[in-house]
């Protein structure tokens, strides 16, 4: 079995994984870019037969991406791609289930199916493309715009508050956080593969530029010059430094993260808070969330947090064996024929 | 000593216990039940407990019932008014009074009638004494005391002891209707095998229950009813829930598919998830979803994965189903979606029985989104029509809806046990062939093949938008939508040439045809029975199958000159009827939250045929 | 020096402008509408743009299009066959070209028929060569060319002076249409205020259009159409989407509350909540929820607390709040509920017109849950009867469904605008009085009162359980529920005395009615004037009030020998006449996306009538 | 005004809070005790006339609340508690807003619209009834469920992971996030005054005890000889401090909590974490959540974090006054004849 899956997926090539459809975003979409990667880094990254992956999505711009990848595909309804993707997860434990979405889609209609795949960490695969707009309906604010972001529909400025999508799944305690940016290719393929390898709900939130109705949102952390500045990429086992010459880091006051200046001397890298993913508590994830709402903080990327947990498929499947074992396997004859009864003659 | 009591025969009874919801009458009602079915008589019974979990005690609002109907001839309901009244408190007395038959036998416990039990009751003097009860055969028994004495000396606290007292009522009615007791003595040393001293207590407030109905002066006469000519076979009681699971459990079974069932707990769709959770050992994958989108948006996928889907809810679940059935619907995956009718509309009345669901199943969706909806009509009905459901669903590639209601649901019935290989097999091909697939290309039945994941070199996507005609893909062109909208209507129709003809029982032409649907089948069948018995000119029609219905129905409608249709709904059956056949029908529609009392459709059958009832 | 050209009249003319979305069809169209309802005639328009958001240049599927209609006389439809189409790349000739008239003139940009453009229109020779084009009057612009040429020395890029070729083309069409090119220089004055340079390319761009249109030898003729004879008043263009939004807006002004709308963007209801958003200075509350379930949750909760409370959405949003109206349903509460109708089933054909949520927008609930359905006909329509949405909701305590459809929602009309005074004025009375207050107590309407929160001493509480008659505190009591359930019905039905009698335009009896309902009008009503022009014997009636009908209608039915029912579904308003009045009727059933073609109604009326047509 | 509703709300007690409905849950249940806390409490908390206050409920034993409550009150559909509480609010601002909710009916069915009320801030007090269980469905695990609670429907033990509520509301950034306990009356009347007074969304959790399906589930934490050891009382500016005779501290290691004993010396008041629950970011009230999930840390009780920011339905009204500033209050024969119109005579 493990050698075939080996020869199986040994051979294929970003081509084997894009479909015949023609890609049908608008020309500059991020989303060209995130098809790209996950076509570039499949053939590394699935350990099982092509035929056994599955990506899933709701309605939106972004969850047009099933179309475009030769796998088994299923384009939902708004909002409902993790719990579609936890039917078919639940019903065939070995295949491997991605979802693609949109902000709106997986956080403003489909936020509970989102939390509680999380809560119960199911092993899927969500790829979040955060562009902070409706893209598919034209233009109206979505929940992870921001405040005062005008619209269509907020052509006085919107009175939301978005939500942190990190925090939020840190709060709903899924086991794997992380964050990476559609223009960042490399790091991008990099986190695509860290998903692929994460058992239980993974969740990746891409920054993904929609050039038609949000142009421009993450420019500051894709813009040659500016991005240094304000992109921290976190490191395993690495202190926080970031800045176009590394001259800049990460001090934790208590819990109250600080970027300090390494170039005058008055600090050093033994000063600095020092990335560890693996850690068991969801604090450092909810405080790397707390970078991007605090001004003069770089925007983390990279895993803020990956934990191991049994998931709820592979519980269900071993209740499953348990009780086979316990009860022996099922007999309808047994069942129907059951608990009180009679005989007529 | 108590001299000899005279034993007098009877065909049928009707019993109805009641008490406080902590009184465990439901216990005692089934155990009845289970022992009147045990020496072979037929038996019909509907719960009906309150809202409440477990209502303050002495409240009418928590009044516990139930009623059981048995007989030595054939029976198809809980029975109309009881004979007998068994009441635990005033509160329960207050409450079944008016629904007792007159002259009918009222037993209850003094020691309830106490001033706090009667003010709560509403009572401002003691009905035992006031007249109130005048008109009927009352049996005033200090139930609480008798229990108490039985239990003399006992390790039980007085709590423990007051709990026993069903038990003591149960006695004294299996010695009134002569049945044994030994069935519950079996059932209690089962239930409490971890505590033997409540094995003793219970056994001993049976038997002396038992015993004071045959040392009273006060009970100079027994009753008996003969055991019912059944068929032979072995039987059980069932409820159309318990049916319902064991019918889709025996589907995956007989289809050789795992059976995943995704659900959000409803009243009173919950039992099914409960009952279909126990059989792991079947590979039977139950998931509690965080809600009823989630339950079978879920079910979806699992189907799309390759498993027999499920998803169990009642009326307000359906309405929030109904956007995702249209995915199904448009991706054509096969997918049962169960709806256990309650009272309407919006939360309505939870615990109580209902048809009004009917037009949601068939027209509840977006845009033309045709799905076979069935509907059981007795209890043990819910068993093969979870089976048919199941065999259309994944036949044709369809979500097939079925129908049942709070009364078959929680109702029992007497069931005769089919053997495994007398059950359909369901047979279920996966496509695998690379060589001309394409996942629109339908089969001769219109059903597009079922290539799941996994399956190599069969890749394909499927989605809520459009579909090309046998491709599959993405599709906006206006012919394209225009067939497969005709398509999709086509297939569903098209079930009517696989579905058994509508059946007419009693004369297959005539005055009146009463035709009904579901659950109110037994209310129906009785009296159509009875007034044929009277004389009548009446015949019978039911359907099972809603959309499409069954070939013949036009032309069995054309040889009566008039039909009548009952409904616990505002005539959601008739507008169907009147629609597709442009017959005018006569309706008759209660909708009180309960099953419809026979004598009431029998009126309804006498005022429709008017003077010329056939003589 | 060109010589004189002729003028040629018409009476009517179908136009449509099709290119790359990024082309700027949508504003050519709109603008040449403008200008053409400013110069008199009587116009309709209909925009199709793809589902996709900007497809990549030159494909099929990324054509835009753009259609309009206007004549000298009054018409009600976007045309059937265009007359003229502008073509501006391959693609949008590939998929426009069947559908133009035989004969019809096609003007295409020249330049943009290179092979690139070619091969991705999926053409293997150039059509404007290989005699694709024969039977049409052809005529071939070097648009972008000319654009440059025109805009010679202008500090644009070559990519800002490639998107102004759209106004070329329009100055074109203004001039052989003999329209005046100031309207769209004031508007393009007004829209670029802010960059002079866009202000003075676009006008270049659009006078040399006009000019090219005088000056070259290929144009023999120009058209005229003469203004139509409209009622005098002040008018606008004007779609049913934003006819809507101030619809509810009036209502909201003449009733004196504030107006709250809880929504979820979806295709093609969005507008009407980006329409209202506007109007903060109203107090107008839009509120964007996190789901179509929160849009009408939170407007539910509005209306209790007092507001004129709507939610607004398409198909499959319906579907998600149902579970929801019910309980507005049991709560008596007022809320209008407006569907914009898109293809279905589920995700379906989002940008294209349907109407096939009739049946859900009457029973798709859970329970006997009955609400008043109406459906606007014609763009303007949607605003009257947004108001008498309105006052139907707030005058009888209910939730109301208003059903529009793509094509009327994003359709355009001129609108002669109503006086603020001429409105109905829609007068609530919020119950204050303590003295005899009781929250389900009826008024002649069998409307309950409203007592709002903040209302001293009447403080309440409702919910989605059965409310007892009167009281409405929760009641489980049987014949309670049936009479609960029985009021709820009358209160609905009782809306017929309340709305106007069914009309009927044509012979009042005869050989055939034409029925329809909603967005359908305009094309029935051009259809049955044409047949009756052609001598046929047919009558029209159209249906804006679906539950209830109008009282008269089984009358009306009565004196026609057929009734002939269109509808872009598979017959869902037969299903209702069939049932309610027992009459057969011919159904007419394309579903494509479209609105219907006049020349395929009038065929059927053809048919329909056989031989004798009446003549 | 302010003196009227003084008056008004002065003369008020528990029984004018109480309505003429018999109140019918399980005698025993805990679900009386918050009834009562509530009806106490309220004559001081309410300062707006009591006409001006509406509870509102979904479905559930919990969710029967509002009909025994003497004000306005709406028993709503199962889930839609918060967002039908949002409409009210938004509707009329000047409302005091209450919702009582079950762990069943908010944060299963209900999730997604208690974290967005969570974000958007509005202005309503939400009273979870948390006790671990389906009671009026009779008795199914819920999403707080402890993983293996045998059922009804999971007979063999749940698969599935709890939500730690007030991680959920932290996550979703709510502004107010406390917790009390259904027995201990004098605390819970201290948490419900506080949430009367908190502007914004306020999330009470509430541990509630179902004698009936789910009994004992916290008397670890109400029996007397438990409780002290195993339940930890916040107090703002306090040292975390418990136990019979206050004998255990909390102390912080880095953002790791762990309980030290102060009766060997070893350890005093000053080495142990301060609470502050005015503390700006969500670390401490994330930090303070994971205490439940933490084998032999006690179980906190208070009010994790309270901040203030503009409400949702403060923002909505202050951009309609802005709007009606700027543009002048709308006339309806404005907008119908605004746009291109044109005359014919
Ligand atoms: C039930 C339902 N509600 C609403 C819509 C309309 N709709 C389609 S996509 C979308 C949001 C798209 O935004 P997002 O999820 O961020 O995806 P994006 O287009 O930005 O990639 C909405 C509101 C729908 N299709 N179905
Ligand atoms: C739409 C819908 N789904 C399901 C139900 C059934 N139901 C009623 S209450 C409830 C859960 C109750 O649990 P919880 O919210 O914790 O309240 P509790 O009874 O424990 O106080 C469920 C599943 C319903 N009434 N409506
Ligand atoms: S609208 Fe935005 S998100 Fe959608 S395809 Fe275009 S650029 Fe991408
Ligand atoms: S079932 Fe539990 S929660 Fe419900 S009322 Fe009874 S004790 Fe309280
Ligand atoms: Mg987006
Ligand atoms: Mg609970």
């Amino acid at each position: 079995m493990e050698n075939k899956v080996e020869v199986k997926t040994a051979k294929l090539t970003a081509k084997d994984f894009a479909s015949d459809q023609e890609v049908r975003w608008c020309p500059g979409c991020g989303d060209y870019s995130i098809l790209a990667q996950v076509q570039r880094t499949f053939p590394e990254i699935i350990e099982v037969p092509k035929e056994d992956v599955v990506w899933i999505s709701g309605i939106g711009c972004s969850s047009r991406f099933p179309y475009y990848m030769d796998t088994y595909g299923f384009h939902g309804i708004h909002g409902r791609a993790p719990i579609l993707a936890t039917g078919v997860k639940l019903a065939n434990p070995k295949l491997s289930v991605w979802v693609a979405t949109g902000d709106g889609d997986l956080l403003s209609i489909g936020g509970n199916h989102f939390i509680h795949a999380c809560r119960k960490n199911i092993d899927i695969k969500i790829l979040l493309f955060n562009n902070r707009i409706y893209g598919l309906t034209k233009g109206q604010y979505s929940p992870t715009s921001e405040k005062g972001k005008v619209t269509k529909t907020s052509p006085y400025g919107s009175v939301d508050y978005p939500f942190n999508p990190t925090m939020l799944a840190t709060g709903s305690e899924a086991t794997f956080v992380a964050r990476s940016i559609d223009r960042h290719t490399k790091h991008l393929q990099e986190m695509i593969k860290r998903v692929g390898k994460h058992k239980g709900t993974a969740f990746l939130e891409i920054y993904q530029n929609c050039n038609i109705f949000n142009d421009g949102a993450f420019s500051i952390l894709t813009d040659k010059d500016t991005k240094d500045d304000n992109v921290l990429v976190l490191e395993q086992g690495k202190p926080m430094i970031f800045g176009k010459n590394g001259e800049k880091g990460i001090k934790l006051d208590g819990f109250t993260p600080r970027v300090v200046d390494l170039s005058d001397g008055k600090y050093s890298a033994d000063d600095l808070w020092i990335h560890d993913e693996f850690e068991e508590s969801p604090v450092r994830s909810a405080i790397l969330s707390t970078f991007t709402e605090t001004p003069g903080m770089p925007t983390p990327v990279g895993v803020f947090r990956q934990v191991l947990k049994p998931t709820y498929d592979q519980g269900l499947v071993e209740q499953i064996e348990f009780v086979k074992k316990k009860k022996g396997v099922g007999e309808l004859e047994k069942v129907l024929f059951g608990g009180n009864t009679w005989e007529v003659n | 000593m108590a001299k000899e009591k005279e034993m007098q025969q009877l065909s049928e009874v009707t019993v109805r216990f009641a008490g406080d919801s902590g009184d465990g009458m439901q216990l005692t009602g089934s155990q009845f039940s289970e022992t009147t079915a045990f020496v072979g008589n037929d038996i019909n019974t509907l719960p009906d407990y309150p809202a409440e979990i477990r209502a303050p005690a002495g409240t009418i609002y928590g009044v516990s019932g139930f009623q059981l109907h048995f007989s030595s001839e054939g029976i198809h309901t809980p029975g109309d008014q009881p004979d007998v009244l068994v009441a635990m408190n005033p509160a329960a007395l207050k409450k079944n009074l008016t629904e007792i038959k007159k002259n009918g036998i009222i037993i209850v416990n003094t020691d309830a009638f106490d001033a706090k039990n009667l003010k709560l009751a509403h009572y401002d003097s003691n009905p035992l004494e006031d007249g109130t009860l005048e008109g009927y055969i009352v049996f005033g028994v200090p139930i609480s005391k008798l229990t108490e004495n039985a239990l003399e000396g006992t390790s039980l606290s007085m709590k423990e002891i007051a709990r026993t007292k069903n038990f003591f009522a149960l006695g004294l009615m299996y010695w009134l209707y002569n049945r044994p007791i030994q069935n519950t003595i079996d059932w209690i040393q089962e239930k409490f095998k971890k505590n033997p001293e409540f094995i003793e207590a219970n056994t001993k407030a049976l038997n002396a229950g038992f015993n004071y109905g045959e040392m009273t002066e006060a009970f100079t006469t027994r009753y008996d009813v003969v055991p019912a000519k059944l068929p032979k076979g072995t039987y059980r009681n069932i409820s159309g829930n318990e049916a319902t699971a064991y019918g889709f459990l025996a589907a995956s079974v007989q289809s050789g598919l795992p059976l995943y069932l995704g659900s959000y707990p409803i009243t009173p769709a919950t039992d099914i998830l409960q009952y279909l959770s126990n059989f792991k050992n079947f590979g039977v994958k139950t998931f509690q979803a965080e809600d009823e989108i989630a339950g079978v948006v879920s079910a979806i996928g699992a189907a799309f994965a390759g498993s027999l889907a499920l998803t169990t809810t009642s009326g307000p679940g359906l309405a929030l189903k109904t956007e995702a059935i249209g995915l199904a619907v448009m991706t054509e995956l096969p997918l049962v979606i169960v709806n256990v009718q309650r009272g309407g509309p919006s939360t309505g009345l939870p615990t109580k029985t209902e048809q009004a669901d009917l037009l949601q199943a068939i027209y509840g969706r977006n845009g033309e989104a045709p799905v076979a909806v069935l509907a059981a009509k007795t209890p043990r009905d819910c068993f093969y029509m979870a089976i048919e459901a199941s065999r259309i669903a994944l036949k044709y590639m369809t979500p097939v809806i079925l129908l049942t209601d709070g009364y078959i649901a929680n109702g029992t019935e007497p069931w005769r046990i089919p053997s495994v290989d007398s059950l359909p097999k369901i047979d279920v091909k996966f496509r695998t062939e690379k060589e001309g697939f394409y996942p629109y290309l339908r089969d001769e039945f219109l059903a597009r093949p079922w290539a799941v994941p996994g399956t190599p070199d069969l890749e394909h996507r499927i989605g809520g938008l459009e579909k090309a005609n046998i491709y599959g893909s993405v599709n906006y062109d206006p012919d394209n939508h225009n067939k497969m909208i005709h398509l999709r209507a086509e297939k569903i129709k098209n079930i009517e040439n696989d579905i058994p003809e509508l059946e007419v029982d009693g004369d297959q032409q005539g005055e009146l045809l009463v035709l009904g649907w579901g659950g109110t089948y037994g209310a129906i069948k009785e009296a159509v029975i009875k007034s044929r018995a009277m004389g009548m000119k009446v015949s019978q029609a039911h359907f099972q199958y809603l959309n499409p219905f069954p070939k013949n129905t036009g032309e069995v409608l054309k040889r009566f000159k008039k039909v009548l249709i009952p409904e616990i709904n505002l005539g959601q059956l008739a507008k169907l009827i009147k629609s597709e056949y442009l017959i005018d029908v006569v309706q008759f529609n209660v909708i009180r939250g309960l099953p419809f009392r026979v004598s009431d459709i029998i009126e309804k059958i006498k005022e429709t045929l008017g003077g010329k009832n056939g003589k």
